[in-house]
């Protein structure tokens, strides 16, 4: 029965198409403890860059209406830590781990590559597309002639299978996406946060420190769903669906629009054991529906 | 840490906006200054909200919590019966093993309830218990820790009893082994610099909005002299000696 | 008491800065039956063109989390009737009207402002902006030049205040709003409704006819917020924010970010009375507050 | 139109998934066929919800609906006593004067419901009343109509009682002066049909997602030979002569 969600993307092979969504998931220590994290198609680390950081000071969370803002900053214990400390725990589990990669300066991603090519990481999830970080990230994440630039020497440094992770903020995500498919990128995922704000009105001042944060959520999924389906239809490499996913109607959806698997993020903190469950019930779906394999309702749309 | 649902037994507004609720519990072994994720809502709200252990018993849990907005409202409206979902027991809480002798505990408002059970624990290890509670108007939980206290000393900013003005006022840090205390930022940074000058050793229980509450989302960020670390995990309770105010 | 609420956008005196959003208050008739429309500061007309359209077959309305999506695609009794006969009732009431000017070619634009210029509205809203037309109306939403030379011509036309109702869907917002200002723009407003799409799982197929539609309501506020702040730092011109506006918190946080004004769309649906009750909260809120005039908290952050 | 807050007298299930609920009303006038948009939530959800008028007491409202999605379900859980908010009556309703003699109603699932205010008016202006009755599996409402129906068929596609099938096979329309229908789309596209080529004057109640329910908003789009129209302002009730399907 199990094989009926198993997915291959790149040449790496999912047990199913349900990933968590990086920045929401830690390095599944976590999670681990409300349930085995084996079951899962795979995890998606927290956002790692070459060095260490602290990330943003003051409010980083801050909730909205279906969603919620988050301005994290990509505090994280950098790659070197990352293969020394999480990833051995990590590797004990039978998950594929991606290793999503941000930062401000090409070097610092390619070096991150090469120190990543020589682990046992499963792929590489280039996170293009920060918006709380103030410099490199955003602009990457927005012009498609950038990213080109940077996605195809982040291509010739990779060992791995390099996802590319794209902004719903780019000016134009269709552009954007066949750039990253021409510079090399072997899949993509979309969306991240949107860049928003939110006003403390009684301080009557930015709630964040750096003004605009990142919302996700529930709030964001009619659009992410419509981006998924634009770059669906204009690249032939995969397409990993996210953004606002907590039903298994939400990752039918992503599904029947193209994407060959999907990331869960913010839904895990409305329902922490939702991924054990939306993996049962997308088993039960394609039984129900008598599917040979997920994939034959995959971009049906 | 478990993810579990569980039964209201009860929930009564005991003061103006704070409610006492008491829910049934898995068998779990609880620390005092622990919390769970609360939450009695299906999507209505997206992420849970953090509430502090008031009192645990054999097989139920109680929680003290002013209603503050949306989410607090929800909790305030479930009934006895009703279903609420619970992650927990979390955090670090206060390190009463660690402390003997005199203990002050100082509440300010919403940051007395941690206090509640830390107090229990400190008493049955036969401590001298000595309870500062700061209330803006209205007292709460006064007859509970009258129970336990050693000393209670009471104040209220514009209510009618006790010491009136700020329940730091009543605090002398170096009569105490030990200072524990949660409340206002203010209040906790006041009484953190009193015990800093007189060197007691004090730990603060630290209130961050909170998106996993389980340490994964990096979104409850506290300064220490080790870095940005987790309220969530690394606290809410946290050493005076490593927090950065 | 009231003339705290007074504001003046182009000339025009709102007697207070809450106007009703385009198709969503139709031309004010059937929310006159609920309360007396006077009250409003204006009211934005329902999209007009130059020809009477149909609109939009099949599904219009779907519901998503915190907000909807819409497909109305433009239906309206075009402008010649809505000049004779929806304009004179109109008139008949104490409010600010502004004409909002929708269309696809650039040649209908223009004849309808040269149709209004004659008439006794007060303003007109170009909007340049909606996603429910397969042609035209979006392209112009999203490039800056194009966009700068049609509301170039527009203006010239105009003989009413030009206002320019801006696209979240832009490729770059503050470019456009530049652009739009540079052109002439007497005002901008935004956002208009975010490209989006939902998908009827059972029939594997997409709810709309024309695939996507308008997302509004409570789940875009944080992006509308951070655009209108973004737009309010780069032009001089006055800026009307909307966008997932239901509440005093929500108003008060597009004018501290530099709304002169702010309109209100889905919230009418979600409570009919809406706006009467927001009106007298602002009004109890300068009090409260102690502000000589409104404008004292705007653009302060 | 009014727009107004009001209190639920009773919420009962009556059949699976079907509920019967008594909410105290305003004075104003209600016809057979109109509705209302009907919220017990703050903003868990965006919309309102049409559902149409079942009852009209003297002090009261009745509506009959279906737990259909997360709307419906909230509405379920309100309980006597809550408060609840009504926007209406809306739209226009079956033209119940402006027929006579032998007049048929065909209601179809959760299209019932509407027809039975309906039925009442019909009656008291000394109409013949022929009700046809059509369920998937179990019937609800059938008492009620039996007090003011002349004749009544019933017909269900999976249960036991009445003719099993579709309540379609059971019409004759040329006995008629006059048809009103309300139910699944194809249902009343086949009583349009068989009522037009008998040349039979017919009424049906069309369901459309609604945003506004006042016609603000044209989200409600019917089409018609007088091009699109509004269901919650020109419709829910259309004459056959009009509608195109
Ligand atoms: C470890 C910990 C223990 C706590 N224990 C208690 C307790 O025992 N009793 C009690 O009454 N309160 C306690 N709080 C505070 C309580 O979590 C907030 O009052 C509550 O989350 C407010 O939610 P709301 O939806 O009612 O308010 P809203 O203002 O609507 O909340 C909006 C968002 O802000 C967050 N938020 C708002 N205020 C706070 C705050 N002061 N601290 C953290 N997040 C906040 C919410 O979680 C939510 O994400 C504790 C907080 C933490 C971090
Ligand atoms: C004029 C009119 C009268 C109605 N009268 C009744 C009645 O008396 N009893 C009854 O049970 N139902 C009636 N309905 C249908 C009822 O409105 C829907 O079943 C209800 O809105 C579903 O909402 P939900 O949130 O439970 O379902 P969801 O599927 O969660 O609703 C999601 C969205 O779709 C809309 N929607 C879903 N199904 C329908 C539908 N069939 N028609 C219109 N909108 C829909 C909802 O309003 C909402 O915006 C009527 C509909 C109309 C237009
Ligand atoms: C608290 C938080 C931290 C995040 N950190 C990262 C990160 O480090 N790297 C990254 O690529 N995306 C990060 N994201 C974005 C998510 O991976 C995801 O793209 C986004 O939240 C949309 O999905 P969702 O709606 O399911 O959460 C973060 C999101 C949240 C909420
Ligand atoms: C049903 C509906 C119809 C709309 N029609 C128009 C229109 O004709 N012209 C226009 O400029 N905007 C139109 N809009 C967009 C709104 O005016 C507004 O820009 C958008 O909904 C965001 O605001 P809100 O979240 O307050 O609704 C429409 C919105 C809705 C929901
Ligand atoms: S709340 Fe997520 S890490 Fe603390
Ligand atoms: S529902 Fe808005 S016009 Fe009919």
């Amino acid at each position: 029965m199990k094989n009926k969600l198993e997915t291959i993307i790149n040449g790496v092979k999912f047990k199913n198409p349900i990933i968590a969504a990086s920045g929401c998931y830690g390095f599944g220590r976590e999670y681990n403890e409300l349930y085995d994290i084996s079951l899962l198609g795979g995890i998606s680390s927290k956002g790692l860059t070459l060095e260490p950081r602290q990330g943003n000071k003051g409010i980083r969370i801050w909730e909205t209406a279906s969603g919620m803002m988050n301005s994290v900053g990509l505090q994280n214990p950098g790659v070197h830590r990352f293969i020394e400390e999480e990833l051995p725990w990590m590797r004990k589990h039978d998950t594929v781990i991606i290793a999503n990669l941000g930062g401000s300066l090409i070097e610092d991603y390619i070096e991150g590559i090469n120190l990543l090519n020589k682990t046992e990481v499963n792929m590489i999830e280039l996170n293009i597309s920060c918006p709380n970080v103030k410099t490199g990230g955003m602009a990457l994440g927005i012009k498609a002639d950038i990213a080109f630039e940077a996605v195809k020497l982040c291509k010739q440094a990779s060992k791995k299978p390099l996802m590319v992770k794209l902004s719903p903020n780019a000016e134009n995500i269709i552009e954007m996406a066949q750039a990253c498919e021409a510079a090399g990128a072997d899949s993509l995922s979309l969306v991240n946060t949107f860049n928003a704000m939110a006003v403390d009105v009684r301080n009557k001042k930015a709630v964040f420190n750096n003004t605009y944060a990142g919302l996700s959520g529930a709030a964001i999924k009619p659009i992410a769903l419509r981006m998924v389906h634009q770059v669906c239809k204009n690249v032939k490499i995969p397409v990993v669906g996210l953004g606002g996913i907590y039903t298994l109607e939400d990752i039918l959806s992503f599904i029947m629009v193209g994407a060959t698997a999907v990331q869960v993020g913010t839904a895990n903190f409305n329902e922490p054991n939702i991924l054990p469950t939306l993996i049962q019930q997308l088993e039960q779906y394609c039984e129900e529906e008598k599917l040979n394999h997920i994939s034959d309702i995959q971009g049906i749309i | 840490m478990e993810y579990y649902q569980s039964e209201i037994i009860f929930n009564q507004e005991i003061a103006p906006d704070i409610f006492l609720m008491e829910v049934t519990r898995n068998k779990e072994e609880i620390e005092p200054g622990q919390f769970f994720m609360l939450k009695t809502w299906r999507d209505e709200l997206t992420l849970m909200r953090p509430i502090s252990v008031y009192n645990v018993l054999p097989k139920q849990v109680q929680f003290m919590y002013r209603v503050a907005g949306k989410g607090t409202e929800l909790l305030s409206n479930a009934k006895p019966g009703d279903a609420i979902q619970l992650l927990g027991p979390l955090g670090t809480g206060f390190p009463y093993k660690e402390v003997h002798g005199e203990i002050a505990l100082l509440g300010g408002g919403i940051g007395i309830p941690p206090l509640f059970e830390t107090a229990k624990k400190l008493k049955a290890l036969n401590n001298k218990l000595t309870v500062y509670l700061g209330f803006k108007k209205e007292l709460f939980a006064i007859d509970d820790f009258a129970g336990v206290a050693d000393h209670l000393f009471i104040a209220s900013e514009e209510g009618e009893e006790g010491y009136r003005g700020f329940i730091t006022d009543l605090l002398r840090p170096e009569k105490f082994d030990a200072v524990f205390t949660c409340g206002p930022e203010v209040m906790m940074e006041k009484v953190w610099r009193m015990c800093k000058e007189k060197q007691v050793p004090v730990w603060l229980s630290m209130e961050r909005r909170m998106a996993c509450g389980i340490g994964a989302c990096l979104g409850c960020n506290c300064d220490t002299i080790h870095g940005t670390v987790r309220a969530c995990k690394e606290g809410p309770v946290f050493s005076g000696d490593v927090l950065v105010f």
